[in-house]
């Protein structure tokens, strides 16, 4: 099976071979020979040439969160669009919108209406959990809307600014 | 003072330390009740406890900072004394009060002793009287914007602007120069206004690359108080500290020597009762300078306890019952080397945003040296409504070496899954040389994240294999054809992204 | 012999021993290799180590028990030595040999000592002559009826016949009297063919009310050796250690200094390297008999490590490097006090059978002074083909009534769903005044059963009134009419015995 | 609702009231009012007058395994027959058969076919997980039946003695 996978910012094209508990796993040109075996209903062993991998899968639609011990990535999979390579036009992105991930108060807004901000910008702070938090923008380009003011009380998935 | 066994304590806090605490009083013999908001009839100190008693909403202000609901939820319960935890109301001079007069124990100083070192400017002036060294800055509270002025040119720049009832770093601003000064002001006084209901500020002159390093201290009432040593805070992030050690690795014998005996003397001039922390920061020349105390128990007391041997929170409760310390100073000594790092329900890729949310899985370290303070549990809600602390993780070694080692191993075995948390970010630092050896500052963290986040090189081809076989697998359990497959629309987006990023 | 640094070490064990070592390893800096049989793919061992070795089927003996699948492995890995655990091929000479032989590092005592000391015969003659007390019996082995009869009146009654290539309780019996010797000894010795292979036994006098006692041992290959006192061992059952703690309640000081002398006298006579345990009977006036040599790492080795601060494990490796010991006897001491408990999946209420099965849910006890050194987790099915052993749970206090207060509230901590284990049988010893006095000897489990089993109060009332709430809340969930629900046969059957007991 | 309990070998009437978290329970003559609460999967709390009792259930047909710290009961469960109490006619037990709990082998066998037992008297002596273990007779009787010698292996289920 072949798959097109964009993880944390990269696309990867994944070819998956045997079944079972043994796969032959080629990622763009490395080729992994992989032991795979679940421990429990949310982890893995994979042996791989005879060293081990121990890790956490969250599932997710369209793919799964993959939980190393050092580090936490997203993975995205769709089926390769078949004998083709990754390609096609690259399409400009829409407009961003930015909703507030939990409940909490708006501390400051950072950037007015109109400004050109860059990809991490911080946009405002939000109070959550008893902590600050910089709410940054996900993309380059021009602040459309600001949606909240300093102070204001909003619920989780509230919309906050739109980026585009 | 005179004995007075305790038989029941109410513990008037939730998650981790309410859990510590419940296990102290256990092994003690003495009940204990837990407490519970609308949102937390599920945490683990209430699974835990012997006795539980609910005290009203979510909200803290509704429940675990509410005196009069803890006060009755004591009286429903027979409680004959009450430990205030960290946070919510442990520092409040009038909860305490509000025990004392109903003539139930208070597990910390007395009520006059919180007010007194509560306040930031009078706890510098007692210092001052103590001969302790204070940051040089104003000892007085300032409100107008006029006398800042003045205050900030005889101190000068770059200055720290902080909020006299303050606490947590709110009210809290780094001032550059004068320029910034007037604007700083304004900004860290109306904080503090909304925060703690006073707007009047204090000023510090900002010391250049300081460590952050405290003493932990035990007094009864009997006036008889010791020192336990001092434990590295350096290891923070906007004012939060993530990663605590004791002994300091950059700690002498003398200075260590030098703040114990300070720290003495403030608590035995102050009256100090029961556990306290007098932090202070530390310049490169190694020159301490008291900074503040906190007058309850500290989130890091496990450095403490796992290099002195001592149990902190079972000697609160002693002290607390009227009992004198059981030791005396030179019978105390630091053992080995502790470390531990704090687990928050934080996304470090996402610039440590709070990311409550239900576990789904968790696996917690184990064996020889590794101990978990944690108030969570496969299938438990982080609740959006309190503090991100999921956990400490501690870590005690015959050297710093051999600590970081194991910290290392114990971390790669701690998996949490269903909210992002800073685990694998501790991972990363662990392995960062500059933490390893020791040489670092408060600006640690901030400069870490910047030189290593883009710099580091990531699992993605592991990640995309193991997605990918995890996906054949669950196809062929569900004998779906791919095409039934929902594709996200953030996939397409991202995918989008991605491609024009190699174009 | 000089020092070699190790880069991978193979362990060629399974369980939390192997975890246990896997760990060590991991803080150590060296590569650990876990090895498993078809039945041990998602065993604890092999997801914590970082390479991992098939080497056989599920039985032990096509596995775990076979040097030439181990060997294999080690030479496939590139191992450079092997940590045998214990059990297994810890003690088989013919093992070690095969390694020294291959140029891999034994991590444990040379080859002839093992053979030496493993016979248990042998080690009373090599006993004797390093002025090691023996219980008294004979010192070579027996092998036909005449011999045993006339040792047997020498000796006197009541004695033990023992396997002397024996363990773990093969081949053992209790001789009441000259009347049932003949039928004992045919028994014993087709049991000591069986198990091992050599029929010949040894006698030994039964002692009255024995406690088990054994010290500990570390030497190097540079001729240091030293003890690390005692561990109490008389809470167990047929033979099979249950709980053990150290400092045993009942050792004086000049006891364990004397024993403590002996251990270290026996071990430079037999020229031992590595660690070991001598393992002691000591009678109801406090004399000390030797019993035999186990030429390995001890099961329970962590409540030596908890008050001695001292990693046995890593010392081992260590040890078996070419290091030195890092201390001497005068800089060792006990500190507070260490228990264990052994979780077996085993059921108390059905004669201790073993219980093995999937473990639907774990929670293990952390917080202070709680080390559990588990095998297991939860989603984990414990296979039939080994011992029974999960985990071992381990407390460390100031003072022994600390340790067992703690140990207390960790067995109120420890849950595990799905098999039944002797968690719950702890808790209830643990409140055992007999326990607590610390005044027991090695029949205390037997009595213990039997003066509790009939006697104690069940919570049926509670049990009742828990299962009925979640039957409504199941049905209510499924919105199923009660009549459709089934009803098991065993209810049926069960409940005409109940209501006959009734009438 | 009204169920038959059987725990332990003691039948226990059960009155539950109420749903949601909050439920009224009468057993036998006692009383409990009881907040629940589900901690995961497997786990419960309740608070019973204050206090509070951390169990886990294990599910089983007709009932469950309920888990104290220090104690581990079956509960079976059935619907109270309407408005009667437990009653009906006492039935004798049929003869019980014993089978493997898990692979082994028989060390010994202890009685002869014909012996009369004593409920709880041992057997035979199986080893399996590297222990010899006791098997007991569940009730008096006569022993019917020995369907296992000395030194043999069995596997799981494999018929070991007829006791009645």
């Amino acid at each position: 099976m072949i798959f097109e996978a964009l993880v944390e910012g990269r696309a990867l094209r994944v070819e998956v071979k045997g079944r079972g508990d043994r796969y032959d796993v080629t990622v763009d040109d490395r080729r992994f020979e992989v032991d795979w075996r679940e421990n429990g209903r949310h982890f893995v062993s994979l042996l791989v040439d005879g060293r081990n991998l121990e890790l956490g899968l969250e599932a997710r639609a369209g793919g799964c969160i993959v939980v190393f011990d050092d580090d936490r990535l997203a993975v995205e999979l769709r089926d390769a669009v078949r004998g083709g390579a990754l390609g096609g036009k690259p399409a400009a992105g829409g407009p961003a919108r930015l909703s507030a991930p939990m409940p909490g108060k708006i501390v400051r807004v950072l950037v007015l209406p109109g400004t050109a901000v860059e990809a991490g910008q911080g946009l405002l702070v939000m109070e959550a959990m008893k902590m600050e938090n910089e709410i940054r923008s996900p993309r380059a380009g021009l602040v459309r809307e600001i949606a909240v003011r300093d102070g204001q009380a909003v619920e989780t998935g509230a919309l906050l600014a739109v980026v585009g | 003072m005179n004995e007075r066994p305790l038989r029941k304590v109410l513990i008037a806090n939730r998650g981790e330390i309410a859990v510590r605490i419940v296990r102290a009083c256990q092994e003690l013999g003495i009940a204990a009740v837990a407490v519970y908001s609308e949102a937390d009839r599920g945490a683990l100190h209430v699974r835990l406890a012997g006795e539980a008693c609910g005290i009203g909403p979510a909200p803290s202000r509704e429940s675990y900072l509410s005196i009069d609901r803890i006060l009755e939820a004591a009286r429903r319960t027979g409680a004959d004394a009450v430990h205030p935890g960290y946070g919510f109301l442990a520092e409040n001079a009038a909860f305490a009060r509000a025990c004392e007069e109903r003539g139930l124990v208070f597990v910390g100083p007395r009520s006059e002793t919180i007010a007194l070192m509560g306040e930031k400017t009078s706890a510098r002036r007692m210092a001052v009287e103590a001969g302790v060294p204070v940051v040089p800055g104003t000892l007085e509270p300032v409100r107008d914007a006029q006398a800042i002025r003045r205050e900030a040119r005889r101190i000068g720049f770059p200055l720290m602007l902080k909020a006299a009832s303050g606490g947590g770093g709110k009210g809290l601003r780094l001032v550059a120069d004068e320029g910034e000064l007037d604007a700083a002001a304004q900004r860290a006084r109306s904080e503090a206004l909304g925060a703690f209901g006073d707007d009047s500020v204090y000023l510090e002159k900002a010391l250049e690359r300081p460590r952050h390093v405290e003493i932990q201290v035990l007094a009864d009432a009997h006036g008889n108080a010791v020192h336990l040593f001092e434990r590295e805070c350096s290891i923070q992030r906007r004012h939060q500290k993530l990663i605590e050690e004791s002994p300091s690795p950059f700690v002498t014998e003398a200075l260590r020597r030098r703040m114990g005996a300070l720290a003495v003397a403030l608590v035995k001039r102050s009256g100090y009762v029961n556990a306290g922390t007098l932090e202070f920061l530390v310049d490169a020349a190694g020159e301490p300078y008291f900074l503040e105390m906190n007058t309850r128990l500290q989130v890091e007391h496990p450095v403490t306890e796992m290099v002195t041997g001592i149990d902190l929170v079972k000697l609160q409760l002693r002290i607390a019952a009227g009992e004198r310390l059981p030791f005396r100073q030179e019978q105390l000594a630091q053992r080995g080397h502790a470390i531990e790092c704090r687990v928050l329900a934080e996304d470090p890729d996402r610039g440590f945003l709070p990311s409550p949310g239900r576990i789904q899985a968790l696996e917690a370290p184990a064996g020889p040296g590794v101990r978990d303070d944690s108030g969570v549990y496969a299938g438990y809600a982080v609740p959006v409504h309190y503090d991100p602390l999921l956990s400490k993780l501690v870590v005690h070694g015959e050297s710093r070496a051999e600590a970081i080692q194991r910290m290392r191993r114990a971390l790669s075995e701690y998996r949490i899954l269903g909210v992002p948390t800073t685990l694998p970010f501790y991972a990363r630092v662990l392995r960062d040389p500059s933490f390893v050896s020791g040489e670092f500052d408060t600006s640690y963290v901030a400069s870490f994240v910047a030189r290593s986040d883009g710099a580091r090189e990531r699992p993605v081809a592991l990640a995309a294999a193991a997605a990918a076989i995890r996906e054949v697998r669950e196809r062929l359990a569900a004998r779906l054809p791919p095409a039934t497959r929902p594709t996200s629309p953030w996939f397409a987006e991202g995918l989008r992204e991605a491609q024009r990023g190699r174009a």
